[in-house]
């Protein structure tokens, strides 16, 4: 287990180095100067020279690329232009925010989902797997910023059970968990609607395979069969595919962030694009895509937890 | 190793002569297209204690279906056994509630299936899998679970089989599997044993292992074998009865001798001389025209008519019923039943 | 269960009732965006400041703006931008990137891992990030943001089409094409691209939903088409502002996004199933 | 033996696969290590073995379906492993391949018609569309299937009628030889047997000549003259069949005969009790690879492995046949 996770560490650097000179290549040649786009037109070449020195950005561009790889693999990732602060410590102080959201909405789709998935696999073809099937396709469809304004319209301005601003003071807990119903809610939906689906198909497929067959022909009470024999081969392709998800999860997590006016890495990604402040939107990329590499290593460690057969391999 | 066969064995003796498993008239149905076809019709037949019945045929025939519903597996809702009995130790299991039905399986009967590479829970250990049976059917907590699971791993031959109880399948060949999956099978001492093409997937020197293995434990703990293959040379290795069975029917049944050197159905004949064999030079084989009728367009009469070198008018007519014609040897054919045996003389011997 | 391309689309069709829904919503939503000139009743962009806000009524069926612009013909306009946005970029993406997955699950090897981890490095990226970050800095048109999303599509399509690719490529009867003396170009395109093809488009529904999905989000974020153009996404975001005052600004055209990606996503879906032998259970 | 017309020797195959971490360690799988038989014009070569000895890597690499690492692979004095696109090109019309699995080997989206008609197109064997029409129905019949076959897909077809469709294909650019690999052996035992004619018949037809590989000794024996035993990637024993059957000279022969069952009960009663299994082609055993299952092990087996010795008609590669027995 040990070497196994070495492996994949060392196996995810090169990806990691990869998206980092796509970052370089995105953020750093395809806007042209951004001295010019920061300081606008009306700005001396005099202040425009300054800035280009101050950011590094009057050498050539492999010289460039080589200082920010080195920085990047140290964990420096420049500062803000606009507030002229460590990138990293704009992130550190947000990333508690994007974090509750992206877990708690997991957990809570993990805890429905899953149980959910198996209920309608085991009623196939009856009423219970149609409106389960049918209902999680319309979760699914929500985009994250529409489900969230229905829920908002609901639920803090309707009935105004619930904030309407999820701004949260992170040291109190209850007010941080209060804040993070509706958020949860929202982005938990697709998680519920997507895990769903997926246990329900994997179930399905394992429920057909001879091993099963060979554990009721052993006589195993059924419901053993299904958490015993089933559900462990069964979460396999689950933990991928959630594992993938939580990638798009991120991402879904910006939206929550704008419609319930939450701090976290969204907000701070759309600022920093309102201001143009590329050296912020470098760090933040690069921050999202090492969230990326890290969950997809998770995702293989649980796999090599429920298979056997990875750790061997 | 002490015979566990007298362990259980009732004093009683009808008890001791009633066949472990009879199936009497039983008919298996699946659903194709909104339409209940049968797949298995009007089939009798019975083992008794330490005896094996070969059921053979070829793809398609139903010998499968027949071993699962011997097991209550008929799988639903596309299947349902739509009449007829099966008598295990004297209960009819197609009448058992699933509860019940659980109680059997792995216990009373066992079974065991063609691809051991598949039947193994990947992600459980073979110990553990073999010792789930006894700790399902003989309670016993998990040290004597394990305990006992080791010794059935030694007993069918796994190579240090204490060191290999914590590995998984995918550890394991596939005739290691295979005797993995007979430790499950045999671990509560059932008293039936199902074998569905238990080394089709094999090759040819670890199949005649495993047989070997099946045939020895079949002896040492008495039980009834319902083996189950296409393989006309495995059957002669291991039956002591045949049963031949074609388009879901039972066409002939005999002792292995009687079958092999005085067949009756000319399907059975057919699939003598069909098969190319390793002590014989310069064969000529006469393949079976024709193939297997589907099963939603099964003829009205004989279900081989088509194929069939001796077919007469009778034979598209009306079903043949499975007759005797010889003490323990009985056939389903209008021409070479019982009514026109007479006229037969010495009848067919084996191919060419 | 093969037969003709088209006659096997008709029966799975025939046989599912799920992708029957999706594809009767979804070309009614086409039809919709096709007829916008004739069924939109008023101009879209026409402002009237005295109407401005108004509630539903039989006037304006789904109320007016805070320029006092029809929503219901936005809406209607609106479609063209969801339907021309996602069609295009996901073609785009499909013969892109299914090309690169079939070509280069068919080559294996040194090659296939290579092309692999460069799409791994695409995938690395969230793709409404990937997305916004594109449009942010070409700036924000209907070409920046289908170039935009086919990027964020593009590696998942070169999975889709290699995962069968390596299957097909296993079956004998490429070999046996091999041991006929065919071409490599005809093996791929003749014999295995055919194979695949039904897969492909299952998942080409369902990420236009995705992608239908990804132009809604960045308009909402206002890196969409430029305002004034109706987009659906764009119309969320200025309905939001005043979700107190006129909360059927956010809400038409929630719903209006909310059914066009059902309707792919249930077309999708019923493709799948009708597609997927394991899941269509004997 | 006839004129020889395919000449195979030291044919070799290693697969290799990097395993293992931190200390990756390379495992060079032999599939064939230094195989070499002769095909004569008109004749049925078989090889036979169990699963992973090498049988269908030989046939393949005999095809350049697999690209061999080394040897020659002689037809009619063409040398295939040297040759170039254009002339492979015209081998792969001389020698065809039909395979084992009916429904993998037809493209489940090509009609029958259209799957016999390419290879003449491709290779331009026919002038005129009428006259591959004409050519595929002449195919059809000669499989035995009938002629409106031709606007069928696969699937409309039991595998019997598949594997008659497959063989059709091959016959399709009118080859010299086939390699047949285990053709029958997905199929039941009564359509086994209609293949089974076919394919003598069409051998008597047109010629043809066959590398048949097979794991069912009751086939090979019924449809090979000449055969040869492999075991972990290379020849055991080779010889007429008859021969070798009735009087195997390598103790795994023996053993591959003796545990394939024989359909007679009169027989029984011999189940042979055979030791271990087949050890992983990965990790073969030193010296002779047979040594850890052989009844006849010696000290010398465990040491090198046995040069092949010619014995009347036949060749054997173990010690029992050293120097004494030439």
């Amino acid at each position: 287990m040990f070497w196994y996770l070495v492996k994949r560490l060392l196996a995810s650097a090169p990806t990691l180095i990869a998206v980092l000179t796509v970052v370089f290549v995105i953020v750093r040649i395809i806007p042209g100067d951004p001295a010019l786009t920061v300081l606008g037109d009306q700005a001396t070449p005099a202040a425009l020279a300054a800035l280009r020195t101050k950011l590094g950005i009057d050498k050539p561009l492999h010289l460039q690329y080589v200082d920010f790889m080195l920085s990047a693999l140290q964990g420096d990732l420049g500062r803000s232009l606009v507030s002229g602060r460590p990138v990293i410590n704009e992130v550190t102080a947000v990333l508690p925010h994007t974090l509750d959201l992206t877990i708690s909405s997991l957990l809570l789709g993990s805890a429905i989902g899953i149980p959910l998935g198996i209920w309608a696999a085991l009623r196939r073809n009856r009423l219970a797997d149609y409106v389960i099937r049918i209902v999680s396709l319309i979760g699914l469809s929500f985009p994250v910023f529409v489900s969230g304004i229905f829920l908002l319209l609901v639920f803090a301005l309707q009935y105004r059970i619930f904030p309407v601003i999820g701004t949260s003071d992170l040291a109190n807990l209850g007010d941080r968990a209060w804040k993070l119903v509706l958020p949860t809610l929202t982005l938990g939906l697709v998680m519920v609607a997507y895990i769903t689906r997926v246990t329900r198909s994997a179930m399905l497929q394992v429920l057909s395979e001879d091993y099963v067959r060979t554990a009721r022909a052993k006589g195993v009470p059924a419901r053993l069969v299904i958490t015993r024999h089933a559900l462990r081969n069964a979460l396999i392709p689950v933990v991928t595919v959630v594992g993938l998800y939580l990638g798009i999860n991120i991402g879904n997590s910006v939206l929550t962030e704008i419609v319930f006016n939450r701090p976290g890495l969204g907000k701070v990604i759309v600022t920093a694009l309102n201001q143009r402040d590329y050296a912020m939107l470098q760090g933040l990329m690069v921050i999202y895509c090492f969230l990326i590499v890290v969950t997809n290593l998770l995702t293989d460690l649980t796999y090599g937890l429920i298979d056997p057969r990875v750790k061997q391999s | 190793m002490t015979t566990p066969a007298t362990q259980r064995a009732s004093t009683d003796q009808s008890v001791l002569d009633r066949p472990v498993l009879a199936i009497d008239d039983l008919t298996i149905e699946f659903r194709v297209r909104g339409q209940w076809h049968a797949a298995v019709r009007d089939l009798s037949l019975s083992v008794g204690r330490n005896e094996t019945l070969a059921l053979v045929g070829e793809s398609g025939c139903g010998k499968s279906i027949t071993a699962l519903s011997v097991m209550g597996l008929v799988p639903k809702p596309q299947g349902r056994v739509a009449k007829g009995r099966i008598d295990v130790d004297g209960q009819d299991i197609v009448r058992l509630d699933e509860a019940r039905l659980e109680k059997i399986r792995g216990n009373r009967v066992a079974m065991i299936f063609q691809e051991p590479m598949t039947s193994l829970n990947p992600v459980l250990t073979i110990g553990f899998q073999v010792a789930e049976a006894l700790r399902v059917h003989r309670g016993l907590d998990a040290a004597a679970a394990d305990a006992e699971a080791l010794r059935v791993l030694e007993e069918v031959k796994i190579p240090s089989a204490a060191r290999r109880f914590h590995d998984h399948p995918h550890q394991f060949s596939g005739g290691m599997r295979q005797r993995v999956m007979i430790a499950m099978a045999i671990a509560c001492k059932p008293a039936l044993l199902l074998a569905d093409e238990p080394t089709t997937a094999l090759d040819v020197t670890i199949q005649a292992q495993v047989l070997g293995l099946l045939d020895d434990l079949k002896t040492a703990y008495g039980m009834a074998m319902l083996f189950i293959t296409h393989n006309l040379g495995v059957v002669a290795t291991i039956a002591d009865r045949v049963a031949v069975m074609y388009a879901g029917e039972v066409v002939e049944i005999a002792s292995v001798h009687a079958i092999f050197a005085r067949p009756a159905h000319p399907y059975t004949e057919g699939l003598f001389r069909a098969i190319p064999r390793i002590d014989r030079s310069e064969q000529t084989l006469s393949a079976i025209a024709g193939q297997v009728p589907s099963i939603d367009r099964m003829p009205g009469g004989c279900r081989f008519a088509a194929r069939c070198p001796l077919r007469e008018p009778a034979c598209d007519a009306s079903s043949p019923r499975l007759e005797e014609i010889a003490p323990g040897h009985a056939v389903r054919c209008h021409v070479r039943g019982p009514a026109r045996r007479v006229g037969m003389g010495a009848g067919g011997g084996v191919g060419g | 269960m093969s037969r003709g391309f088209l006659g096997r689309l008709i029966d799975v069709f025939g046989a599912n009732k799920t992708s029957w829904v999706g594809l009767v919503l979804f070309a009614a939503i086409c039809v919709v965006a096709l007829l916008a000139p004739w069924i939109a009743g008023s101009d879209p962009l026409e402002q009237s400041i005295i109407d401005k806000l108004q509630p539903p009524s039989a006037t304006h069926w789904f109320g007016t703006d805070e320029f006092g612009r029809d929503v219901y013909a936005r809406l209607v306009w609106g479609a063209r931008i969801s339907l021309i946005v996602s069609i295009s970029a996901i073609t785009i993406a499909l013969v892109v990137g299914g090309t690169i997955g079939l070509v280069s699950g068919y080559i294996g090897g040194r090659f296939d891992m290579l092309v692999m981890q460069a799409m791994d490095v695409l995938l690395s990226f969230p793709a409404l990030i990937l997305g916004l970050i594109i449009v942010a800095l070409l700036g924000p048109s209907l070409h920046n943001l289908v170039i935009a999303i086919s990027l964020t599509a593009l590696a998942p399509f070169a999975r889709i089409a290699r995962a069968p690719t390596l299957i097909v490529k296993e079956r004998q009867f490429v070999e046996a094409g091999r041991a006929l003396g065919y071409s490599h170009a005809r093996i791929v395109f003749v014999h295995v691209l055919p194979n695949i093809l039904a897969e492909i488009l299952v998942m080409a529904s369902l990420w236009m939903a995705t992608a239908v999905r990804v132009e809604a989000s960045l308009s909402f974020i206002g890196l969409g088409v430029r305002p004034p153009t109706p987009t659906w996404g764009g119309m969320i975001r200025d309905g939001f502002e005043n979700i107190l005052d006129a909360p059927w600004l956010s809400i038409y055209p929630g719903l209006a996004i909310l059914t066009l990606i059902f309707s792919l996503n249930m077309l999708g879906d019923g493709l799948r199933d009708a597609t997927d032998p394991k899941l269509r259970g004997e | 033996m006839k004129d020889t017309i395919l000449s195979v020797r030291g044919l070799r195959k290693h697969f290799t696969a990097s395993r293992g971490f931190p200390r990756a360690t390379t495992v060079t799988i032999r599939a064939v290590d230094d195989v070499s038989f002769d095909v004569g014009a008109g004749e049925s070569f078989g090889i036979v073995g169990e699963s992973g000895c090498g049988k269908s890597t030989t046939g393949r690499a005999i095809l350049r379906l697999i690209e061999p690492d080394g040897g020659t692979v002689r037809y009619r004095g063409i040398d295939v492993l040297a040759a170039p696109p254009g002339a492979l090109r015209d081998l792969r019309r001389r020698l065809q391949i039909v395979f084992q699995d009916p429904y993998s080997s037809l493209n489940p989206r090509l009609k029958v018609g259209r799957a016999l008609a390419e290879p003449m197109r491709v290779h331009g064997l026919a002038k005129s569309a009428d006259e591959i029409d004409a050519r595929v129905r002449a195919l059809l019949d000669e499989v035995g299937l009938p002629p409106d076959s031709a606007d069928r897909f696969p699937h409309e077809f039991s595998g019997g009628q598949r594997q008659r469709i497959g063989i059709a294909r091959a016959l399709a650019l009118e080859p010299e030889l086939i390699v047949a690999d285990e053709p029958v052996s997905a199929l039941d035992v009564s359509i086994q047997a209609q293949v089974l004619e076919l394919l003598r018949r069409l051998q008597a037809q047109r010629g043809l000549s066959f590398v048949f590989i097979a794991h069912d000794l009751g086939v090979v024996r019924y449809f090979c003259q000449r055969l040869a035993v492999m075991y972990l990637g290379r020849i055991v024993e080779m010889g007429p069949a008859a021969d070798l059957f009735s009087d195997p000279l390598h103790p795994y022969t023996r053993m591959l005969r003796d545990a394939s069952p024989v359909p007679d009960p009169a027989m029984r009663g011999r189940l042979p009790r055979i030791e271990g299994e087949t050890p992983s082609p990965a990790a073969p055993p030193s010296g002779c690879h047979f040594h850890t299952r052989c009844p006849n092990v010696m000290p010398v087996c465990r040491e090198r492995y046995p040069s092949a010795v010619e014995i009347g008609t036949r060749q054997v590669s173990c010690h029992l046949y050293g120097t004494s027995a030439t």
